[in-house]
């Protein structure tokens, strides 16, 4: 009933008689290929944004900031305003945006390096500001747009490219846990951590995303949703065994949890 | 069971296989050609007739290949 | 003088390593060389290339904007590297890929049949040796033994099973140049 | 309205105000403090935003943002401040964001003090941060044309999109001068039609500095310059005094500038027809005008506050045709009206004594 | 040593290693990454440091620490990092601690992306921080001449108690050619005099940048710049090829220089008397060697990958006496050979043509 | 028996005969006057630290890293070896000394501003990293130095010349708690918050500074004591009503407390 | 001609706030006036000065080496500025506090007993105001009524009850100066 | 009671009062003089015999002004 084609506009074809869609590519997203590898999970964590801004039909006043990272296209996927932040400084730039467009929704879409390394000052004082926006943090356990060195979010033991021997807590540290501390913060309405390692823990980590738009769209303070994210070329893994890798070697480390969730927040629809 | 169908943008798909592993039905399978892109793009295999539209490949694909139909509950028959 | 070759294919096909090989024998053989890839930020997926430039003394430039040879191992490396070929430049493709005929007449275009010559030396991987071997066998310039030599050398240690495969892609890829008598020139 | 004396810092922010600014992110740092704190007082009274960062790395970024949306937004720092800020400005360079930037120079290199000083010359004009740009420099010499040029920044930002830096100095930051304040702006017409604030009845926008292709970054480097060329035609700024007759030439800008003033007249009342040249912006310097000059002259000085950053402009401008001569104070030390008007004297008298210089360069520093 | 076909980057590591460097600090950024990714490998093995900071700040401020310590210290990095790196290269200048920091340049500004770019120039040149300060810049052209600098950058600073910085772009980083590599250095012998490691048995020292007093920091400032000047007559590196018989004159440093080597001589083959001047010490920038060449030239061609930054030290020192023409690619384009060639030719024919050019400057862009 | 004396180098005075010296100004103490206002925390703490160097008689190989802020100057009060960071610096110029005199004892001497604010992520990462240094973290609750600015440590309500109506928590965030929150990181052996509002106090911040020297010296990991610290002159209020201040309205935000204290730490002596 | 004065004193003697003071009543007479502090890290408990150019053209320096009138409220600024003063210049001083003689005899030295007259005005924080009124009755830059006026509009709204002694002060310093009939030159 | 004795460095003192305050014997005033740098120093009051060397004004003391002896233990004796 569906045929396999191999060029063409597919977006306008139509859809099979007597059927109804039940999952379309959201209109928040661009109808453009993406550049990340196969089996990356950005992509994926790019179309539940896309889905929550459709569903909350705010992608009229919804902007992105991302900073650089494999993510660092972002923009070109998104079918709303954005800006380029510089390595870190997300939090910053959308302190800026937010404070003179205080009535729209302002997110960062931020790496692990990007976030936890760079630029952990900027979040942990927008965190402290309570900044009304929203962060979507994808941990991959490495800088993945430079080749897969050593994130402060790396593993105990893990081997990246500046860490060949093993990330060695002795002289590199242990993982730091971002989004636990965050929570600790008043000015922090929603910390939370979810995976993309299974359709069931997608599915969790939309449901997160939505909430982290809600604690804005109620004024609540910053909201954070750490999206555990596979990096399937620089852990030299193949898409599948990085799923694996996430479900095996990073939930121990950065378990699922919400670390704080505001009591006003109260998930509408 | 629902009887659904599945729309897949080939040129979109970078064969990475998320979906295939997925699939609750086990209908999906890589083509034996490579797309534009040099992928080994997904496609419904002659098991194509049990797929429900439960979306669950939609979900997981990280480059938005696919678009997922279903006959409208109730009226759907099994053919 | 200076002889360029660009070596372009999709990612994972090893258009930066056969390079490095032919930079490697060139500078065993006594030559000056260099050799650049392109590079960005896209891991995988998309088109990698490099360059090498091989002369007697030391090279200027290690980019160039019109190659003498160009070994195309995909559809989109012939369609950006015909225009740039240099005239009586030789562009060598992979024909199990490429379907289409060449346009240009001014150069010399080469297809040869890489993926079935690889397949047969024991794996789709070698297209890039069997190509390389190719090359060589149109313009001499280093020796084929260096070429084995660089890589007896170079072949990362967790590949050793491929080394003599890959040896054996590299005279494939000669002798069917040989057979087919093309002229060198 | 009538003059008022005011602090040079809070001279600056007021103007700012009136001119409009929306947005003002900032971080604390001698001698420049004093604009942050006013602004801390000022901007919540009328409903704008103020806001102090944790750094000036964030200070910047939070420009970037608020500039982004079309807001008149500006930060104020001193020279260590400026270096964090230079990724930053960088980045809102090529995105052409327009925005102020005020700095209040003061002694380096590194912590060294906060005393005033023009040492930023070469940061602020030649590379406010990796890659080619230039953002437009003005070095005010008094409070009156400090709150002038604060008072025009924005329209300037603007019009060419770009950043615009009011160079000032400790001396300048922290004195007090009469000055007539320009009346109050009405709030900024609508959001200009490159801003990002939501893709509402038009297709979505994007601001960003990235162009992973070389020739497209080419391109946009090519616009830049483009526009560069167009900053630099039409906004050229100098003031000539006692220049008409003169024989010799101060080259001096801000602060120096109106300390020559008194030298120059003390080096006439001792005889030596000066004059003297001060840029008011330092980028685009104001080359012909100054090139102009030069064939009446017998001898130009550059004074500035630091070790001869100007005095590269200026040797260009003179290309020889006249013999150059150079004293600068470092580290925060002032250069005296008698100490100029010495050296003035020093180089008319070297010269009378028919020491035909040439092309020859003396470049003295006061050791 | 035998010839070894080296990757740019591995081999800058490499010959740091090499020269003894004792620590390593630096931070992720293409296309510099594989010199920090060699130093991972290579430095923990030689019971060395090696540590990924957390940003380039923290790798610049860690850098600092160690050169306090007497150790020698690197750190490597690309155009925005080295933006982030200003206010503590000011520091270092000032404290003269010395260091080594390698600037692999990208395109720019901001963002912009990770091609070949020389748009760093003035930053490195002119104002590496906040002050007056001037680093050592050197610019290889070749793999071979990037180590042997590099061999070379730690005696250098340690001799002056000064930054060091190796400028290259992402062609010189990137690319691979033959390299000899020098031999392996023994380990550094005592540590320095004015190290700071425990004040045993001596009065204790601070290392500072801090001078509260004008006066006090001026006379820091006279001594750095009498060091400067020390440097500024020693340190002068430049390369002439085929510069004798020829009558113009291509200007050009780093991976264009080797670049406008073949254009010159495509130029020669073409009947133009071209010969490259090719400065390798960027600052103390090579001005008398290249002044005394200008002499017999009719034309001189500044070739860049930027908008016409070196142009300013070529400006100076040409001072008006030959026409100067301006070739710059921008945002990671290379200039080809052939490009050269032709804007050689070009400038040799219009010249042919009787245009008396005089003073006159011919600025152009590829445009 | 003991005299006023109005000028004089008193150093140079004998002790009253039959009597022993119970307290005398510590060795590792330059013998110069301090720039600090009267009654200053910082000159105290400076004193406290000096006793603890001469107590582990570890004068000739510990050195100081103390960032501009007030206590810029530290490098002339100390008789030991100095080093001045960039404002916010110094964890990563301390990371740096250490890792090549690792044999060495370095300490920071860090404000609020510069160790919360522009610095707080170099002391997270040397944290993260356990680098083997100690933490002497002054909390003012105002940037002194340049003339009594918010801190991020600043007091809900508390005036300041950058919050003139009292920092505002909806604009300006809400306190930060460094301490406790780098108590979490596996890399810290030992945090802990003392206070100098009395004479009781200020002796267990002297102990509290000795353990964590001893941290180092044990190689734990790193250590960090905050002390809550009196600066008079920008809270407007005489040297007194400073200690008060601290008492009564400081204390209650930032509670005095261990935080964490590794079990290998046993004080010796 | 300009005129520049120069006030110093402890941190906390208000030698800025009585500069701006005469800054501000030379503005509302119609000069052009410059005023600018020493600034500095140090809150308190170091010495501050400020200078004051008073003319009737834009000032140029508002800084001065050797500036024509001096106040001086302690030992530590007649020691800094008595070397500075302009010769013919006036060097004004606290002689309740500053017990040694001048060295020059090229400038005119006043020594004013500034704290006592500032305890009879009522507080000795008025021994700035009263050195300014000792300074104007000598050298008439600007009318007291000038001064008056500026200290009404500027003094601080939580010193209001310190207004009229500060008044007081001013005239009290000029008062001694004309009782001692020391030569206005 | 302990027999104690401070000297105290007056030039160092900066008169903010911390030790007058927390001595618990209250044995130190303020002089009536001004130090060099224009602060009242800090002096032992006419009760200074009841000093009992305890340090706490050294413990407070910002400026390090105080040094603090004691008759030895036993061998004290109240004079
Ligand atoms: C100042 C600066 N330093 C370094 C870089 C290089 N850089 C680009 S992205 C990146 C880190 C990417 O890692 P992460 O944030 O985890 O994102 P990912 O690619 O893994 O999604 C780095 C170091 C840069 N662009 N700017
Ligand atoms: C990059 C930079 N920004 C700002 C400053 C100015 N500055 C000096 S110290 C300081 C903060 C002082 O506060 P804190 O760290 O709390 O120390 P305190 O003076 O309170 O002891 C600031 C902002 C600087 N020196 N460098
Ligand atoms: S490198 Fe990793 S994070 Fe980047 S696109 Fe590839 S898989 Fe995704
Ligand atoms: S909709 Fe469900 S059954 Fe159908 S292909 Fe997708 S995953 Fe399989
Ligand atoms: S998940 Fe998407 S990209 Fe991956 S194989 Fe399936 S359709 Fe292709
Ligand atoms: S301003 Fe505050 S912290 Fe600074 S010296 Fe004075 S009292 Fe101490
Ligand atoms: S030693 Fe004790 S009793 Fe004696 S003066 Fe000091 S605090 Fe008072
Ligand atoms: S505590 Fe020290 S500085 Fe304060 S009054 Fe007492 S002796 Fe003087
Ligand atoms: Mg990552
Ligand atoms: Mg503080």
């Amino acid at each position: 009933m569906t045929t396999l084609s191999l060029e063409a506009p597919l977006r306008e074809v139509s859809a099979p008689p007597q059927m109804e869609i039940v999952y379309a590519p959201p209109a928040a997203l661009a109808d453009v290929p993406m550049h990340y590898c196969p089996g990356c999970s950005h992509g994926a964590i790019h179309r539940l944004i896309a889905e929550v801004v459709d569903e909350l039909a705010i992608r009229e006043r919804t902007l992105c900031v991302a900073p650089v990272g494999c993510a660092v296209f972002a923009y070109k996927y998104f079918n709303f305003d954005s800006c380029e932040a510089a390595h870190g400084r997300a939090p910053a730039m959308a302190t800026g945006l937010k404070r003179v467009l205080p009535d729209r929704i302002i997110f960062t879409y931020q790496g692990d390096g990007d976030l936890a390394s760079i630029g952990a000052n900027e979040i942990l004082h927008a965190s402290l500001r309570g900044e009304p926006i929203s962060v979507i943090f994808v941990n991959n356990a490495v800088y993945g747009m430079t080749g897969g060195q050593m994130a402060p979010t790396t593993l105990v033991g893990m081997k990246t490219t500046s860490s060949p021997l093993g990330r060695d807590p002795l002289t590199q540290g242990r993982p730091i846990h971002i989004t636990e501390m965050l929570a600790t913060i008043p000015g922090v309405a929603y910390a939370v951590r979810r995976s993309m390692h299974s359709a069931a823990e997608i599915r969790k980590t939309k449901k997160a995303i939505r909430l982290a738009f809600q604690a804005q769209l109620q004024g609540l303070g910053l909201s954070i949703v750490e999206v555990l994210a596979a990096c399937p070329t620089n852990w030299r893994l193949t898409p599948i065994e990085a799923l694996d890798f996430i479900r095996d070697r990073m939930l121990p480390e950065y378990p699922i949890g919400d670390f704080k969730v505001d009591e006003r927040l109260r998930e509408k629809g | 069971m629902t009887q659904g169908a599945v729309l897949i943008r080939s040129d979109r798909c970078k064969g990475c296989g998320l979906c295939i592993q997925a699939c609750p039905q086990q209908v999906l399978a890589f083509a034996e050609t490579f797309n534009a892109r040099g992928y080994r793009p997904v496609q419904l295999d002659e098991r194509e007739r049990f797929c429900t539209g439960c979306g669950v490949c939609a979900i997981v694909c990280p480059d938005v290949v696919f678009t997922v139909y279903r006959q409208p509950l109730r009226r759907a028959e099994r053919r | 003088m200076e002889t360029s070759i660009i070596i372009s294919g999709f990612g994972g096909q090893g258009a930066l390593f056969a390079g490095q090989v032919l930079a490697h024998a060139a500078m065993e053989s006594g030559k000056e060389v260099t050799w650049i890839p392109s590079y960005g930020p896209e891991m995988r997926g998309g088109t990698a290339h490099c360059t090498v430039v091989i002369g007697d003394e030391p090279i200027g430039s290690p980019l160039v904007r019109n190659p003498h040879c160009v070994i195309a191992m995909n559809l989109p490396s012939v369609d950006k590297y015909e225009p740039l070929v240099a005239v009586g430049g030789r562009l060598l493709y992979d024909s199990t890929l490429v379907k289409r005929p060449l346009h240009r007449t001014d150069i010399l275009g080469v297809a040869i049949p890489a993926h079935d010559i690889a397949l047969r030396c024991g794996s789709q991987q070698l297209v890039n040796i069997a190509m390389l071997g190719a090359l060589l066998a149109l313009c001499p310039l280093v020796e084929l033994a260096a070429v084995e030599q660089a890589l007896r050398t170079h072949l990362p240690d967790r590949h050793a099973e491929l080394l003599r495969p890959n040896i054996l892609a590299l005279h494939a890829g000669a002798a069917y140049i040989r057979e087919q008598r093309i002229a060198m020139s | 309205m009538a003059r008022a004396l005011w602090k040079g810092n809070e001279a600056l922010a007021e103007a700012a105000i009136r001119a409009g600014v929306d947005a003002f992110f900032g971080y604390p740092i001698t001698p420049q403090t004093e604009l942050l704190e006013y602004m801390a007082r000022r901007m919540p009274e009328l409903g704008r935003v103020f806001l102090q960062a944790e750094s000036e790395i964030a200070a910047i970024n939070m420009v970037y943002g608020a500039a982004c949306a079309g807001a008149r937004a500006m930060t104020s720092s001193s020279s260590p401040g400026i270096s964090l800020m230079q990724e930053g400005l960088s980045y809102i360079a090529c995105s052409e964001a327009p925005c102020v930037v005020v700095d209040i120079m003061r002694g380096g290199p590194g912590l060294g003090n906060i005393q005033p000083s023009q040492a930023d010359y070469f940061q602020l004009t030649r590379s406010a941060g990796h890659g080619d740009f230039h953002p437009l420099v003005l070095a005010p010499a008094t409070l009156q044309e400090a709150v002038d040029l604060m008072y025009a920044s924005f329209d300037l930002a603007f019009k060419y999109r770009t950043i615009v830096i009011i160079a000032g100095d400790g001396a300048l930051g922290q004195m007090m001068e009469p000055v007539e304040m320009p009346p109050m702006r009405p709030p900024a017409p609508d959001r200009p039609d490159w801003a990002v604030f939501g893709a509402k009845g038009r297709p979505p926008r994007a601001i960003t500095s990235l162009y992973l292709d070389a020739e497209e970054l080419e391109q946009v480097n090519q616009r830049l310059q483009a526009k560069l060329k167009v900053i630099a035609a039409n906004e050229q700024r100098w003031e000539c005094h006692l220049t008409e007759d003169a024989e010799y030439l101060v080259v001096a800008f801000g602060t120096v500038a109106r300390i020559a003033k008194s030298a120059v007249r003390a080096a006439r009342a001792a005889g030596v027809r000066a004059g003297l040249f001060r840029p008011i912006s330092l980028w685009p310097y104001p080359s012909e005008a100054l090139s102009k000059l030069i064939g009446q002259m017998r001898g130009v000085l550059v004074v500035e506050m630091n070790a001869g950053q100007m005095l590269e402009d200026v040797r260009m401008a003179v290309c020889g045709r006249t013999p150059l001569r150079f004293l600068g104070r470092m580290g925060g030390v002032i250069p005296m009206p008698d100490e100029i008007a010495a050296e003035i004297v020093h180089m008319a008298r070297t010269h009378q004594r028919g020491n035909g210089h040439g092309a020859q360069r003396l470049l003295q520093f006061k050791e």
